[in-house]
């Protein structure tokens, strides 16, 4: 690195709170960043610590409701108090944004080609015709295939990671100065991730743009970012380069964080390493052969096919982990083994009864010794029944013990997934999500199940409260010994917990092995990619990643 | 008649205590605390017997003087009727006019400030109300426009055995009286005849009349020949003239819906004011002359034995098409209702005929069931009487408006030109025609239907129209009495309104508890209130069977009850 | 003192108006100033109205027929020789009861139907819909007549009457509850604490109405005063296309109205149908603006800010003030010190 | 690519041909439901004999018109007619079916095209500004507005309209039927017979019919078209605020797009949907208005024909109309989804 580029977009001692029904909420408070040109600023926090404020702040897309303080500068442009046509020029020109959810900052209704040239018509002194030759260009240099076809695309007819790219070609249109991309790859799957990142990454080189990175991800942050700022409650605590930031770190929180950030390959905690019981392979928990789950297309189209032709089995006491990207039919699977999916066709034997076929009450009593958790914290509990009544609604589903036997055992859980006792008369919207999933995981385990579902438990969680969460569940499983399906699309997580991982793709079972053989040595080519795939939070690590990904291609 | 006597006796006492009622001016307080005398028992079944009838008699008579029991109290009492009685009475809102539930308020009201009744009213939509009305209502609604304008049309209907009320009245004094006028040929006998039988239907009440509507018409100050109303309640098109020129075209609006231009079809008032205008009769009624007058015939005659009617039929008559009109068209209309018998059709008014013969194109004689039956001539004139073109009608199945139409079968005094059916008609005048109706006065008429009478009361105040005929509430005629831009022109009416009861299931324990009951309801109705109140007029009171108008007319009713 | 607070927001229509806003908040207050009239007039109209609802004399005198309002009839008398305030004033009175039993009878069979349509499915389901759907497609109107009539077989006997009109309206309401609900138990379905359930072993019975039904009435007050307002209008439809209730044993607007509109219209008596008229407006008037009230409050999307509209807002809502809850136990007590503390996390928050 | 688009324009063709032929069990549901509803409530025959024949005259038409025999054989009967295309005669005018269907048909369809023209006016424009000022004085005010047009029943509103500009009022517009008389029959005559009078008026090409038709028609548009746009404030309000608030919505303005432009290209379009897709549910709701509004101004519409129809208890003619209903419901309900198509192009791919 030379001497430093001049500074770009700067932001002083900037504030922003909201008029709510109650007091003001300060969501910013007196954070000052600046960002170079060509440069990558990676601002980090977690849900709710005002990084994506903070940027829409900048650009004047905020609601009414908002107060904004302090000032940010574009060059000599004061942005904060423009209005109107003013900061509409500099929207899309000078700065322009890139969306998290690209399925929906896509007008559905419109083409591609259509919303690109809306951007450069808005800015740009040029015919449609020449915008549209335009467009096409922009397509091309964001690697989208057939251009001149996809221009025409409505954004339902694009995959994700394809309505992500033109979103970045709408961004790049008019060559602004600054792109500020909020959580531009946490919607996409982790293949097409490091394929989005890359493309920022060239971007940035070819065109010179300085690039505004919102992210949660620290992967992420490690593979792209010259400097970062972490934020937290709305404030900005910590500032530096990268290296800097994840060498040594200053601020506890960024401790904390970089301390709950799991790590593919790297040392599984002392607390969950100890095995209790080692798996016994004669005895199986679930046994899958064959198993084929379609679901009917719409009227018109072939049917769907979520798993095709997968044999598995789980042994007792054993956590399996289900691997893959969406869509790749884990969840279906899952679904399959505790009877709320009816299979297609093939095999599937849970506890030693076999599904297909099974009457209604003998799925009942089997259900006794099931167990799912589920994704989604915020719908996972009844929002009418306190905490008590949700973890003992098994018990009296089943009738099994007295009013004060299941005060006893709700009491025990708690305990068990180390939430006070006096919870027990809480409501679930009272609760934290990571509190409300250590609730859900009680229930499961209310009954004391053989076997336990777990899908994708963590990945509604930011990362420091998934740590907790994920040591509480590895423990229970160490002291109850339920065989485990955890369905997870997250590796770094997989290699704490698992004993042994399957991999899923497009409902085809595609590997299969210890953790050590898939995380270490896997065999097949779509393996390998997944884990290339992941950005492992180490800057020094990446980049190597990185550079060895690049002579490949 | 030992029954009429028992009961001549009944009524006089009724009738004294009638008085009574009038006298105390409709006291309310004092009806109200009345009370049932302990021995009522002892009176009523005293009275099963003429003899002790005549003392019953004695007693009200003196009870009738102490102020304190009027008429229908009396009558109650004595039948050892408990007061109050419970009466639920139907009514249907709208069948007869929008003034139904106005009506029977005041109805309850007046039955209920004697004290003597409590009374529920339950009004119920048409077609329920006519399913429902023989087997389960006992005190109920009903209305009627007549046939024919004929006494025998009110009255054999209602009080034959197996009448249409299904009421269950049957008494063979009555039954005998009807059949007896029925033959008299003397009109004046059987003038007396049939205000006999009123008489004697009056004492048992199986219905109770009520009102008698008028004819109304309202008319442009600019039309100077109204439309002829007199009692064959018939609408003629042919005199009416405006502007004193006898080509322009006459608007005239109606809320009388068509059912079809075919007679075999229709059984109601539009379609027959229609049929009357367009097609020849037999027999008709020529303007101001409500008696059957010879139309296509010349002259017609019941034989010697008086089974069989002939007819001789004018020669050289053409429908406006140009067909032949003779004794086969006759024959041919007669024959096809019969066969058609649609059952929404009026083929259950020719009951009378046996069979139609045609000795010569000119002469078609009728063969009836009984011999001398006086309504023979006004069944010909009725609305099954109108002749069609046998060349365009269908012997065997109703024939379409748009192809009668389109054939011009017609040979009345109108042809019609345009026919948009329940919208707007028009109509030329024939010149062929040659009938009782006489030569068109005007140069067509365009008639409206309306669904709404408001439209039409509108338009008719505008000069929207020039004639508006049937049915205007008695708000809108009141108000247009009073309007400069148009006359209210009244005429004699045939429709009368009355209340019908089930001489069976009606409240009371026996027959007789139940002819008090009737009577003590008759009693207390005030007819006056109904037609002033409710029907500003354009009802007026019915004291008998028979409306006023129509030979034997009397008023038996208001004689036994409320004089 | 945050007890008396929270036991104040336990009444419904204080939390409800706890939570809108500026001219919201009027219309909802407008609204249930209305209704609290209405329901007050229904209830207390033997006392409030001057003359019995079928009266036409006064001390053996007639009011007489269409009479202008003057100081012994305020709003005049009508063709029938009624008072035009009191039959007003009883009409309330009608009107209130056929809106309680038509609500309460489609609310029970449609949520019912709707609930088990939806969580069963199978050919249960597919017949109910294509038979709903075909009511649904029917004029409503119509269908309400056919049904009263077969119902009291035309009749309308004071409560006979009010029965047929409340149970047409039901049949028409019926599949309308019965598709609102049954798309909502669809999505329940599929929510994660009901599967929690059915994986649980629990019995579809316990599933439906344990969990599915409570999540679902979420959405029936809205319909509800969609329902209670077009209850009224059918209500004055019917009576106003003659199937009404017996006008001496109960006051109905709609009949009264059409009863006015058959004459007196066209002869300059206005007063006979416009009140009636207006109180119909003023009712109906009145549920709608609560309707339009709850489906703000209901609709997060549409809840009251003073201000305007970025699709962000509600992600707002929940990152800025749902963090609040998630701090202060997860994270540990060295970086929950730079926090206050963490306060109840407010309701709408977590949603 | 464009091979997929032929292949999903074909589903797209199939998915209509489903609805389509869904078409074929509700109407059938409708029919046999009406048909059995209306055996329940009594015959034509009592209802317009009724108070006139006795009891075994009554009985005896009945059974001489086929009503006394089994009702399964009664409504195969019916069934094998319709399909043959045959729907029998009204009863109480002895009209054809076919024949009130297609005249009182078209003069419904021309009082709802009237009264939408109406609605699609005032509707669209405040809907537009009620959500443009959200929650500030001009929202409350057109929310009011709608909310007032909606609870006025069809019927009062029309009252009051006739009131105004009737005859007792300004006495400036006509205040029932279609036409006057004049027109009528003048039109009648020049032999113009398509049932829709604007479409003869205008091919008389006569003002004084064309502006007579027009003067006929606004009462009657107006009254129906506020109530109508009562529902589209509302609809394109709430929809309007929804779409305001999209993610693609911030988009478009952090690209720079100019205010207007992403109201009325973006959130306008986007809110078109729902919208559409409602209406096409409350079509049967439009034609309660319109029962009411034709009877109010005596417009002699399919509504109020049937409302006549089921008064005189005339099976075949309301059967009849209810299935002419139904295919219009779902007709309409069909060329919804063909606007949506246009409108949505997650739906035509």
């Amino acid at each position: 690195m030379t001497s430093p580029a001049p500074v770009l977009l700067e932001a002083t001692n900037l504030s922003v709170s909201f008029q709510t029904d109650g007091p003001p909420v300060r969501a910013v408070k007196r954070v000052s960043f600046e960002v170079r040109k060509g440069e990558i600023l990676a601002i980090v926090g977690e849900s709710g610590s005002g990084k994506t404020v903070s940027s829409r702040a900048m650009v004047g897309l905020l609601p009414r409701t908002a107060r904004i303080e302090g000032e940010a500068r574009i060059d000599q442009t004061e942005l904060i108090g423009l209005h109107g046509e003013a900061i509409r020029r500099v929207r899309g020109d000078r700065i322009a944004m890139i969306f998290q959810e690209p399925s929906t900052a896509l007008d559905p209704v419109r083409t591609a080609g259509w919303q690109i040239c809306e951007a450069l018509l808005s800015h740009q002194n040029i015919s449609r015709k020449e915008a549209m030759a335009r467009a096409v260009e922009l397509l091309d240099l964001v690697g989208i295939p057939d251009p001149e076809i996809r221009v025409h695309s409505y954004p339902h007819q694009l995959s994700g990671g394809q309505k992500q790219r033109v979103m970045i070609a709408m961004a790049i249109s008019c060559d602004p100065e600054v792109i500020i991309a909020d959580e531009p790859t946490t919607a996409l799957d982790v293949t097409v991730q490091a394929q989005i990142l890359d493309l920022l990454h060239d971007l940035r080189e070819r065109l010179g743009t300085a690039i505004i990175l919102i992210t949660h991800n620290m992967g992420v942050v490690a593979d792209m970012a010259d400097r970062v700022a972490v934020m937290f409650r709305g404030e900005l605590v910590e500032q530096g380069t990268a290296e800097q930031i994840f060498n040594d770190p200053q601020h506890p929180y960024t401790k904390h964080l970089l301390g709950s950030v799991p790590r593919l390959g790297g040392a599984r905690p002392a607390t969950m390493d100890a095995v209790a019981a080692p798996p016994v392979e004669a005895e199986l928990a679930l046994s899958v052969r064959h198993l084929d789950v379609f679901f009917p297309g719409r009227i018109g189209s072939p049917p769907v096919k979520a798993v095709k032709d997968v044999s598995l089995e789980l042994h007792r006491h054993e956590i399996l982990a289900l691997v893959g990207e969406s869509g790749s039919g884990k969840t279906t699977l899952g679904r399959c083994a505790v009877g709320l999916q009816l299979p297609t066709g093939g095999e599937l034997t849970v506890l030693g009864q076999e599904l297909r076929g099974i009457r209604p009450a003998a799925l009942r009593a089997l259900r006794r010794r099931l167990a799912f958790v589920f994704q989604d914290p915020a719908s996972s509990l009844n929002p009418r029944m306190s905490v008590a009544d949700c973890i003992s609604e098994p018990m009296r589903v089943h009738r099994t013990g007295t009013k004060a036997e299941r005060e006893a055992r709700v009491a025990e859980l708690l305990d068990a997934v180390e939430l006070p006792s006096d919870y027990a008369n809480r409501y679930p919207h009272e609760l934290s999500g990571g509190q409300r999933q250590r609730v859900s995981l009680a229930r499961a385990l209310v009954m004391d199940p053989e076997l336990l579902v777990a899908d994708e438990p963590t990945s509604a969680l930011d990362v420091s409260v998934q740590a907790k969460v994920l040591e509480v569940f590895v423990r229970l499983q160490h002291q109850m010994g339920f065989a485990c399906l955890f369905i997870t699309h997250d590796l770094a997580v997989v290699d704490l917990l698992a004993d042994r991982i399957a991999v899923m793709r497009s409902g085809e079972l595609v590997e299969l092995g210890s953790r050590e053989e898939v995380l270490r040595n896997p065999q097949q080519q779509y393996t390998k990619d997944l884990i290339e795939a992941v950005p492992i939070p180490d800057p020094v690590v990446q980049k190597a990643r990185r550079d060895v990904r690049r002579g490949k291609a | 008649m030992a029954f009429s006597k028992k009961f001549a006796a009944a009524l006089a006492v009724a009738a004294t205590a009638g008085l009574v009622l009038s006298a105390c001016g409709n006291s309310k307080h004092e009806d109200t605390e009345t009370t049932t005398p302990p021995a009522a028992d002892e009176t009523a079944a005293a009275e099963t017997t003429p003899a002790t009838g005549d003392e019953a008699g004695d007693e009200t008579e003196a009870a009738g003087g102490d102020e304190t029991l009027t008429g229908a109290a009396k009558v109650l009492a004595d039948a050892g009727v408990a007061t109050p009685v419970a009466l639920t009475i139907q009514y249907n809102p709208d069948h007869y006019g929008d003034a139904s539930a106005e009506e029977y308020g005041a109805i309850k009201e007046q039955l209920e400030e004697t004290g003597l009744f409590t009374v529920t009213l339950n009004s119920t939509e048409w077609v329920t109300y006519s399913q429902e009305r023989i087997a389960n209502y006992s005190i109920y609604q009903l209305g009627w426009f007549p046939d024919y304008p004929d006494a025998d049309n009110y009255l054999s209907v209602f009080f034959s055995k197996d009448n249409f009320l299904g009421n269950k009245f049957d008494e063979p004094a009555v039954q005998a009286l009807i059949d007896e006028q029925r033959v008299t040929t003397d009109e004046a006998a059987r003038a007396e005849l049939i205000s006999q039988l009123q008489s004697l239907v009056a004492e048992y009440l199986p219905t109770l009349p009520l009102l008698q509507g008028r004819q109304v018409a309202v008319i442009g100050t600019n039309v100077n020949e109204p439309p002829v109303l007199d009692a064959s309640f018939q609408f003629r098109f042919a005199n009416i003239q405006k502007d004193n020129d006898p080509t322009a075209v006459v608007k005239v609006g109606t809320t009388d819906m068509v059912t079809s231009l075919d007679p075999a079809g229709s059984y109601d008032n539009g379609s027959y004011l229609v049929q009357t205008n367009v097609y020849p009769m037999v027999l008709s009624f020529a303007p101001g002359n409500p008696v059957p007058t010879p139309e296509l015939a010349e002259s017609c005659e019941f034989s010697e034995d008086g089974a069989t009617y002939t007819c001789k039929i004018k020669d050289g008559l053409k429908w406006a098409n140009g067909n032949t009109l003779d004794a086969n068209d006759v024959k041919f209309t007669f024959d096809r209702q019969l066969t058609i018998a649609d059952p929404e059709g009026p083929s259950s008014l020719l009951g009378s005929l046996d069979s139609v013969t045609v000795p010569d194109p000119l002469t078609v004689e009728f063969h009836l069931n009984a011999p001398n039956d006086v309504t023979w001539e006004q069944i010909l004139a009725s609305p099954v009487g109108p002749v069609v073109d046998d060349e365009v009608f269908s012997a065997t199945e109703l024939t379409p408006d748009a192809d009668i139409v389109a054939a011009n079968a017609f040979a009345g005094a109108y042809t019609i030109k345009t026919w948009k059916i329940n919208e707007v008609a028009e109509f030329t005048p024939n010149p062929d025609y040659a009938g009782v109706q006489g030569t068109p006065q005007n140069g067509g008429i365009i008639m409206t239907y309306y669904k709404e009478s408001s439209n039409m009361r509108l338009n008719i105040e505008s000069g929207e129209d020039d004639v508006a005929w049937r049915s205007l509430t008695a708000t809108d005629i009141a108000s247009l009495e009073s309007s400069d831009a148009v006359e209210v022109v009244y005429g004699p009416g045939g429709e009368i309104r009355y209340i019908v009861f089930n001489v069976e299931t009606m409240p009371g324990d026996t027959p007789e508890q139940k002819l008090a009951i009737r009577q003590a309801i008759a009693m207390s109705i005030d007819r006056d209130e109904l037609s002033e109140v409710v029907y500003a007029g354009t009802y007026s009171p019915l004291c008998s069977y028979v409306p006023e108008g129509l030979p034997g007319a009397n008023t038996a009713v208001c004689d036994l009850y409320n004089q | 003192m945050p007890t008396l607070k929270s036991a104040l927001r336990k009444i419904p229509g204080v939390k409800l108006l706890g939570t809108t806003h500026g001219l919201q908040r009027l219309m909802l207050l407008i609204g249930s100033g209305i209704m609290a009239l209405f329901v007050l007039v229904a209830i207390f109209a033997d006392s409030l109205a001057p003359y019995a609802l079928a009266q036409r004399k006064y001390q053996g005198e007639f009011f007489g027929k269409q009479q202008p309002p003057s100081s012994d009839h305020i709003l005049g008398t009508t063709v029938e020789g009624y008072d035009v305030l009191s039959r007003v004033i009883y009409g309330a009175r009608t009107a209130l009861l056929v809106v309680i039993m038509a609500v309460a009878a489609s609310i029970v069979i449609g949520v019912a139907l709707g609930v088990i349509s939806g969580y069963l499915g199978g050919w249960l389901d597919r017949i109910l819909v294509l038979i709903m759907d075909a009511v649904y497609a029917f004029p409503s109107l119509l269908l309400a007549i056919v049904v009263a009539i077969v119902i009291s077989g035309g009749s309308s006997s004071g409560f006979g009457g009010m029965m047929a009109a409340s149970l047409s309206i039901t049949v028409v309401f019926v599949p309308r509850y019965f598709r609102v609900v049954r798309n909502a138990t669809l999505s329940a379905k599929s929510l994660p604490y009901v599967e929690a359930a059915k994986v649980g072993g629990a019995r579809p019975g316990r599933i439906m109405f344990g969990h599915v039904l409570p999540n679902v009435s979420q959405s029936i007050p809205v319909l509800l005063t969609l329902n209670a307002s077009e209850a009224i209008l059918t209500l004055a439809s019917l009576g106003f296309l003659g199937f009404g209730i017996e006008p001496t044993s109960a006051s109905e607007w709609g009949r009264d109205l059409s009863t006015a509109t058959t004459s007196d219209l066209t002869n300059g008596i206005w007063w006979t149908s416009v009140y009636p008229g207006l109180a119909i407006v003023l009712v109906v008037t009145g549920v709608t603006l609560i309707g339009e009230s709850l489906n703000d409050v209901l609709n997060p999307l549409l809840r009251t800010r003073g201000g305007t509209t970025t699709a962000d807002e509600r992600e707002l809502e929940e990152t800025v003030l749902g963090s609040q809850a998630d701090m202060p136990d997860d994270v540990p007590a060295a970086v929950a010190g730079h926090v206050t503390e963490g306060a109840e996390a407010p309701e709408g928050g977590a949603r | 690519m464009a091979t997929k688009q032929r292949s999903s324009s074909a589903a797209l063709l199939r998915y209509l041909g489903v609805r389509l032929a869904l078409v074929v069990p509700t109407v059938l549901i409708l029919v046999t439901l009406v048909f059995f509803l209306m055996r329940v409530i009594g015959d034509p025959i009592s209802a317009k004999l009724g108070g006139q024949l006795t009891p075994d005259e009554l009985e005896r038409r009945r059974e001489a018109a086929g009503y006394n025999r089994p009702i399964f054989v009664q409504y195969f009967e019916y069934l094998g007619n319709v399909v043959q295309g045959d729907f029998g005669t009204a009863s109480k005018d002895n009209r054809k079916i076919l024949d009130v269907v297609l005249t009182n048909g078209a003069a419904t369809v021309e009082l709802v095209c009237w009264s939408l023209i109406i609605a699609f006016l005032v509707g669209i424009p405040l809907g537009r500004l009620a959500a443009r000022y959200h929650d500030r004085l001009a929202d409350v005010t057109i929310r009011f507005f709608a909310v007032l047009v909606y609870a006025a029943p069809v019927f009062f509103l029309g009252l009051v309209l006739k009131l105004i500009f009737g005859a007792h009022g300004l006495g400036i517009l006509p205040t029932s039927m279609r036409v006057s008389r004049t027109t009528e029959l003048a039109l009648a005559d020049l032999g113009y017979d398509s049932h829709f009078m604007i479409v003869d008026a205008l091919r008389s090409g006569q003002w004084v019919y064309i502006s007579d038709v027009l003067k006929h028609a606004i009462l009657p548009a107006v009254a129906l078209g506020l109530m109508e746009a009562g529902i589209f404030i509302r609809l394109i309000r709430i929809n309007l605020l929804e779409t305001l608030r999209t993610d693609y919505v911030v988009a478009a303005r952090a690209r720079g797009v100019a205010e207007r432009r992403v109201v009325s290209k973006h959130a306008f379009r986007n809110a078109l949907i729902p919208v559409v897709t409602v209406m096409g549910m409350e079509i049967a709701l439009m034609l309660c208005g319109a029962i009411l509004t034709e009877t109010t101004f005596e417009w002699p519409g399919l509504g109020y024909a049937l409302s006549q129809y089921l008064l005189a208890r005339d099976f075949v003619a309301v059967q009849g109309i209810v299935t002419a209903i139904a295919l219009l419901v779902a007709v309409i309900s069909f060329l919804i989804d063909v606007i949506n198509a246009l409108v949505d192009p997650r739906v035509r791919y």
